[in-house]
């Protein structure tokens, strides 16, 4: 499957809400795939979330988030237009970054 | 691949990781066996019991893989959250920090082993603040 | 409408106290994953793949006939099972594809079924083009074919077929799901053959399974259910698999549909 | 009161107003279905082909909406009691194997490994330990099973013959006939006694 990381933003009274939904397996090397041989661990470390070029939300996350990881944020004062960057990085040092605006 | 090949694999690519890195991953917290362990690595303290500390899962989850935690801080100046599922094989699950305009909420899907405490800590003023869930996880299907 | 409350407020007060809170939780449970679900990411991928030019013509399936006129997609999902004149059969979404994959794009049945069932690494086309194309329906009340005299024949089969106990584990399909209030573990069952039970099933087929982190049809669902029932394998978009479907989707009908939903 | 009375008095109305429940098959249907079943279904993995045709039981219970008169069902309960094998002496195995039987749902489907262990999938359909949060409701409960009927060899062969073949207690019963259908050996079958007798099961405590 390609890695697009699909944002969604929606602008409330009180506070925009983000939800970002990502690509990956999340695997926690535990699991065995159809052959029977244990699948190596791969999963997201580390996330953050920047609004206009600043960083507003730095995570770090392990192999107990669930596969193909779904997050919601909040953020004061976002409008629509403002630039919003999301990027994660993972354990084989892949990494991914998507820029959107806030709708 | 034995398991011995896979754990040097394993170890090697978390060397390959750069070390200008977003929020250093704390290897040794996410590593811990135990919660208290895991937030000791964090450098989290005595933790008081906060009704301001808001999680929001569902008491039976039909299924571990995916159980949706919400969590909100209402402690004035949080300025992070870890989350911790306390029966896990390693309890620590993420921790966010929240800097600037971003609100200290998080919503996200975990896995949950077993039937376990879902656990919050958030940090404000050097302090820590923290609220528990029971989330009993259920096999659904016919087991087959 | 009074007969509907008459017997859900029976189901409702017949169950001990425990039950209803463990349903009521479950029934969060299933609230909160739907709302933050992956599944928009199969819809993503398969409108890609329904643009996509395939196969030994190498076309895409934006000209195939869902029942509304080539190409046409909205509430298309909707309206199926239905009769095709074209190929004088009831088909359901995923008999539909198979046929413009093959009148189409030039492919051969034994290509384009090779594999029909994907997993978490690798989903299927059908799975795809199956998430899709029923998004494409959000909204839209269920309303399949019950006119045509194939339709009415296919639905009379495939009620036949839900009461039909033979196997094994003499099993039929009401074997689970045919007594309210029941369920298989903590898997609550609904009964397929009551409008009440079957509408909130079909209005949220094909669905992403999070216990398995994948995307699953109809197909997939009747071929599963008869693999626990230790029978044989049906055959992928047989009349039997879409005789089942239709039975299921005309007595779930009425529904607007608000998949591809979330299950366990 | 008045509102209760026509509530009853049209849940009554309501329930007898649709035609009475049309008989899902007759005697024709049987060849229609399993010709069309023959031809849309292929073996796989152990599912056979030879699953398709209904036996006189199914049949029986198909043509009778599986509520057959209580002559009929007498008449089968007594054929389905001849096919029970039971064996000599104590019915009760070890219960800890008894619990994984009942705790697994494998066992004659296409995608189990020939050779290994059927199960039981008794928690599918049954409560049995308090420990076990998930069970279901298709069968009653069988908490305290062996407490209160205590562990006689006449309640052993009463609870062996039921997993061997239910249907000789119970002609069109839900239960699968687990012994009968070659799911679980004698020896799994006694395992399952002792899970639902022994005192030390935790069924029993």
């Amino acid at each position: 499957m390609a890695d697009p990381m699909k944002i969604r933003t929606t602008v409330g009274a009180e506070y925009t809400e983000v939800r970002v939904l990502m690509v990956h397996p999340m695997e926690t090397g535990q699991r065995k795939d159809s052959g029977g041989n244990l699948i190596p661990i791969h999963f997201i470390q580390e996330m953050s979330v920047k609004l206009n070029g600043k960083t507003v939300l730095e995570g770090q996350i392990s192999q107990a988030v669930s596969r193909n990881p779904v997050f919601s944020f909040r953020l004061k004062g976002a409008k629509s237009g403002d630039k919003l960057e999301i990027a994660w990085l993972d354990n084989r040092g892949e990494r991914n970054r998507t820029e959107t605006a806030i709708a | 691949m034995n398991p011995f090949r896979r754990k040097t694999l394993a170890a090697l690519a978390l060397l390959l990781v750069p070390l200008r890195a977003l929020a250093a991953w704390n290897k040794e917290a996410f590593g811990a066996k135990s919660a208290g362990e895991a937030l000791k690595s964090l450098g989290i303290g005595a933790s008081a019991d906060s009704k301001d500390i808001l999680i929001e899962a569902p008491q039976i989850a039909e299924n571990g893989a995916v159980v949706p935690v919400e969590i909100t801080s209402n402690v004035p100046g949080t300025r992070s959250i870890a989350v911790v599922v306390e029966k896990n094989p390693f309890p620590l699950v993420a921790k966010f920090d929240f800097s600037e305009s971003a609100l200290p909420f998080v919503k996200v899907n975990v896995k949950v082993g077993e039937s376990s405490f879902v656990r919050a800590i958030a940090e404000a003023g050097g302090k820590y603040y923290t609220a528990s869930r029971e989330v009993k996880v259920t096999i659904g299907g016919c087991g087959g | 409408m009074k007969r509907l409350a008459v017997v859900l407020a029976a189901a409702f007060f017949s169950l001990p106290a425990p039950a209803q809170d463990a349903k009521k939780e479950i029934e969060k449970y299933q609230r909160m994953i739907n709302d933050s679900s992956p599944a928009e990411l199969f819809e993503l991928e398969g409108e890609s793949l329904w643009k996509k030019p395939q196969g030994p013509r190498n076309v895409s399936l934006e000209r195939c006939d869902l029942g509304m006129g080539p190409g046409v997609l909205k509430g298309a999902y909707a309206h199926l099972p239905r009769y095709f004149q074209d190929t004088d059969r009831v088909m359901d979404l995923e008999t539909r594809l198979l046929h413009c994959m093959m009148s189409l794009q030039g492919r051969s049945r034994e290509e384009a079924t090779r594999r029909v069932f994907g997993n978490e690494d690798k989903p299927s086309e059908m799975e795809l083009l199956s998430a899709y194309i029923a998004g494409e329906s959000r909204g839209v009340p269920m309303q399949p074919g019950t006119k045509h005299p194939k339709e009415i024949a296919a639905y009379e089969l495939g009620r036949k077929l839900f009461f039909f106990r033979t196997g094994p584990w003499d099993f039929s399909c009401a074997s689970c799901h045919g007594e309210e209030g029941k369920r298989i573990r903590m898997q609550d069952l609904p009964v397929l053959s009551e409008p009440a039970s079957a509408r909130p099933v079909v209005a949220t087929w094909p669905a992403y399974r999070v216990s398995n982190s994948q995307f699953k049809t109809m197909q997939w669902r009747i071929n599963d259910c008869y693999r626990q029932m230790r029978m044989p394998e049906p055959n992928f978009a047989s009349e039997l698999t879409n005789a089942v479907n239709l039975f299921l989707t005309t007595t779930g009908q009425g529904e607007p549909y608000r998949g591809p939903g979330t299950k366990r | 009161m008045k509102g209760a009375l026509q509530l009853c008095m049209f849940a009554a109305l309501a329930a007898c107003s649709g035609l009475p429940e049309k008989k899902h098959f007759d005697e024709k249907d049987f060849g229609e279905i399993e010709a069309l079943m023959m031809r849309d279904f292929h073996p796989r993995g152990s599912a056979k082909m030879d699953r398709i045709a209904p036996d006189a039981l199914q049949k029986a219970c198909n043509l009778a909406d599986n509520a057959p008169s209580p002559e009929a069902a007498k008449a089968l309960e007594a054929q389905q009691f001849s096919t029970i094998k039971f064996p000599s002496g104590n019915l009760m195995g070890d219960w800890k194997n008894g619990q994984k039987i009942a705790q697994s749902g494998r066992g004659l489907q296409w995608n189990d490994k020939p050779g290994a262990a059927g199960g039981g999938g008794c928690y599918n359909c049954h409560q049995l330990s308090p420990q076990e949060a998930s069970y279901g409701t298709l069968g009653p409960s069988l908490l305290g099973f062996g407490k209160q009927r205590g562990t006689s060899l006449e309640m052993q062969r009463y609870a062996y013959g039921r997993v061997y073949n239910a249907k000789a207690y119970n002609a069109c019963s839900q239960m699968p006939r687990l012994g009968y259908s070659g799911t679980l050996t004698e020896q799994q079958i006694k395992d399952v006694v002792a899970y639902l007798l022994d005192p030390a099961s935790p069924v029993n405590r």
